[in-house]
């Protein structure tokens, strides 16, 4: 394992400080944790709360700031943050109008999200939560644990931030947290493992000629492994499953080509040559792309596409200002 | 019979055991997910192991519950509700008990079940440590039920469980994170059910 | 060679294509060559132009747009871009009130920059440019070719776009540039090579317990190879060799704490987090900091460290505006 | 003498020999710079050899100016104004010359290091193209002073050439980016003054 790194047992709060230390006017960590929260609480809006395993810098900590997120609550590597990491950082962030949580549906999170939110109701504290699941690699079925929730997550970060920052209730918050879930899909490739600090080597091994479609963003194998194509070949392919989900015809959409953390900007762009042409070709608008990291698995080498089918209230909101470590609008 | 000092004891050999087995735990869980089964159980037993001492003379009901509620504030992921919820609801119905024998061992395991049948929404068949759990207590129960003692009946919860991590290599994964890759998981081990397996063992071990 | 590409020889237009569709209402690309240029061109300020070879995205086309540069000509990977498409990039750009570009300091940069400014002065354009030289890492000496220009160079994108933008004259933005190029240091280390497409293999090979410190930003090996350090021993060596060559105490600055393409952005903020606390320590005042990708060589692995020493004019032109597809404010 | 025609069959060639030795210079560039001499070479001499046809019957001074202006054009890097320039140096100077013989050489030569010299503001001992070029150019002066002919004066100048290749390997670099590694070019042989030497041999081999 190469890393640039001090121990391995300090890579989360390190991490978590460094992020703070770059805009230590406009955030903070809790003393009792990994949870970053805005310098200044703002009252009289609905607090949003992202979080997860950690690993996919900028996510979730880069994203609290005006207009998008109130805290982040960052787990151990690629897991689930406890119950009562988040039960304070739920605490620390909380304002009469409530509280909103937004899961990435995974068994680990929702369960540990569930019993935090459980141990703030207990305090009267007014807390709900909604489920992303926007990974069109995995068939949404009775029989399994549904789509994963990736890339898009973003999104209902901004969008669901913008609206939470006018002042709107909770059940506001939540239905458009809610609309913006049901009209996001996500899919995502490889082409290298990569290595949490503590398991200490890759999680995987490829060949050269070699790629992981269908991954999601803790390092895991994806759906399937494929020769190696090029770039407008692989995105044809995650275009076309995402599209296949729902429809996007004649729709405008928000873009997001998204690294996962280890892949050159150059090959970034290389791919959105070829989503620009795809959409147009689709008679699918692009309302705005992003192009970056902005949902990481470590030093993974690849990237997933996002597509966001947006209405007009969406737009809006998509447009509101932000102003983030990770984001600005 | 399972005093309040042996219980300290079975739980003090878990967590010994997974430290000792938390990369394999870890290797069986990059092979089909994300690699943190083995450092995340080890984090959150080593720090069970370390509130031992002050639960010395506590009853079994306590200790359990306080296992539960460490394995919920350390471990994380999907391990920490699930376990932590299972020894939370085990140490409930066991709640001011200083010793306890095999019938209260099925009732306890009973509310285990059921924690993390509610907390994870799975049942058998599903690629989890629910194929260990779950065969484990129906021998122990049935065993229990014959008139067998304790060491024999946790015998054949052992073997049970034993056939059930084999079990999960046959199956496909339909919950947890292993359910992502599909059919890929296939062919490979379940952690969690392993995990389960060693605590069957050392409670075996210790009987 | 692992790669999400489509075309070894298509790389460098395909990228600039996704990068101009990626905000296609902002910027546009020339038709004759590799040149992104602003979509709406502003009159009655000086044009800004960057520029050098690709393989340093976002740098530079992702820093035209209001508020910074006004067009970015990118050569072959690593190759400085030749006078000709640099003479487009300057005639498409060119306004009444000059041109002024931001070359770094490399041979190849230098001379093909000073062709094509050459050609533009023979058809009485206004044009004259600056040499960034912000890597301490190269002795600057009469016997050598001086200190390279790095990542420092966004600095001065930023500041002297910040008062070109005002309609300051082609003198004034060409001083405040140099005023920027005075003031501001960089170093930077690698844990991994980078992989040009034409190339089809790494530039170096590192074992696993080894780094290159001082490296430039074109995949070349650095000053020195030294055994793997923490993170924090690194920083501080490339701290330490930056507040020796200028005096910082008691000034304030802006920090830049830049990945090289490859480097999750979990270690690089891991690295401020010593950053700021060494700042704090010596006594030097942070006035803003940047994390993240903003002058890169391809996927390598490693940062690099940014210290700009400020005064109220480039603080406020720092602190004003800017709208581009790689830094907003 | 070197006819107009000839010069295009030189021409064509040293663009072959580039590009067969693409990967080599490549290689050399890599070890103590960007790796990019090769492909950039290459690149430019292409377009050179594509530009031949076109340029059939025309003067040698105008075949070596588009020659030098085709490589500005298409080469980049620091490769593409110094041989540039070189060329379109030395086509000024042999304006409107049909053929040319040793002591045009020499005068071409000389405008071709005078321009080299102004764009790179380099000497010899900086381990640079310079380095082959500039002994070239004094053995065949030598040579042609002495009265030998002009095959002999190039079959110096090669020899001359090599020996200051083989030089390279023994200094370091202070002019391009070779320089930026200081001390760590020493032993490595520099790519733009072995691109250069290909270009006397090829001379060598056509006259
Ligand atoms: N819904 C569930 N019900 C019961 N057990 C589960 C469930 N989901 C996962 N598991 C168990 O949890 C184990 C994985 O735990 P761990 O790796 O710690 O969590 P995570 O999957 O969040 O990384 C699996 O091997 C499986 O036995
Ligand atoms: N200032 C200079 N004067 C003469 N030759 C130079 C100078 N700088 C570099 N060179 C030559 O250019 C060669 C490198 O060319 P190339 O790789 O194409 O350009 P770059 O260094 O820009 O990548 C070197 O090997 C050297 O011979
Ligand atoms: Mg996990
Ligand atoms: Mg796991
Ligand atoms: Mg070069
Ligand atoms: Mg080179």
């Amino acid at each position: 394992m190469k890393k640039i790194i001090n121990a391995v047992e300090n890579v989360e709060e390190e991490m978590i400080l460094g992020l703070v230390k770059s805009a230590p006017e406009k955030l903070r960590k809790l003393e009792c944790g990994n949870v970053v929260v805005r310098a200044h609480k703002k009252e009289g809006k609905v607090a949003l709360i992202s979080g997860g395993g950690s690993g996919h810098e900028p996510a979730h900590g880069g994203y609290v700031g005006e207009g998008m997120l109130d805290g982040a609550v960052a787990g151990a590597v690629f897991t689930s943050p406890t119950p009562d990491q988040i039960y304070e950082a739920i605490k620390a962030v909380a304002t009469d109008k409530g509280v909103l949580c937004v899961v990435k549906n995974y068994t680990g999170d929702i369960m540990n999200f569930e019993m935090a939110i459980d141990m703030a109701k207990d305090e009267d504290i007014k807390a709900d939560y909604v489920v992303v699941n926007d990974d069109v690699a995995v068939k949404d079925s009775l029989y399994t644990t549904g789509r994963r929730g990736v890339a898009g997550t973003i999104l209902v970060h901004k969008i669901a931030g913008a609206l939470a920052e006018t002042g709107a209730s909770l059940e506001e918050v939540k239905a458009v947290a809610e609309k913006v879930i049901a009209n996001v899909r996500t899919m995502g490739m490889a082409i290298t493992a990569c290595t949490m600090p503590a398991a200490g080597k890759p999680g995987f091994e490829l060949a050269d000629n070699e790629m992981e479609i269908g991954i999601g963003i803790h390092g895991e194998p994806g759906t399937s492994r494929e020769d190696l194509k090029s770039a407008n070949d692989i995105a044809n392919e995650l275009l076309n499953k995402i599209v296949d989900d729902i429809d996007y015809v004649g729709k405008e959409v928000a873009v997001i080509v998204n690294g996962m953390g280890g892949t050159p900007l150059m090959e970034l762009y290389i791919v959105n040559n070829y989503v620009a042409d795809f959409l147009a070709e689709k008679g699918i608008k692009v309302y705005d792309t992003m192009v970056g990291n902005y949902m990481t698995s470590i030093e993974m080498a690849g990237f997933s596409i996002t597509l966001l089918r947006l209405d007009d209230e969406m737009k809006k909101l998509y447009d509101a200002e932000a102003d983030t470590p990770a984001l600005k609008k | 019979m399972i005093t309040n000092d042996k219980t300290i004891e079975i739980l003090k050999a878990i967590a010994d055991r997974i430290e000792e087995q938390k990369d394999y735990l870890t290797e069986l869980d990059n092979e089909i997910a994300d690699g943190d089964h083995g450092v995340n159980m080890a984090k959150g037993f080593n720090a069970v192991a370390a509130k031992l001492p002050s639960m010395a003379g506590k009853d079994i009901g306590f200790m359990l519950k306080t296992t539960g509620m460490t394995l919920v504030s350390t471990v994380g992921g999907s391990a920490g509700p699930l376990y932590g919820t299972a020894f939370m609801k085990a140490g409930a119905v066991m709640k001011d008990k200083m010793e306890i024998d095999g019938s209260d061992l099925i009732t306890a395991l009973e509310a285990a079940i059921g924690g993390i049948k509610m907390r994870g929404k799975a049942t058998t068949g599903e690629k989890t440590m629910l194929d260990a759990i779950c065969p484990a207590y129906d021998a122990m129960k049935a065993s229990i039920g014959d008139g067998e003692d304790m060491k024999t009946a946790v015998g054949k919860a052992v073997e049970a469980a034993r056939a059930g991590v084999e079990y999960t290599k046959t199956i496909k994964a339909t919950k947890g994170r292993a359910s992502y890759i599909g059919d890929r998981s296939i062919g490979h081990q379940d952690p969690g059910a392993t995990s389960s397996l060693y605590m069957f063992e050392v409670l075996l071990e210790h009987i």
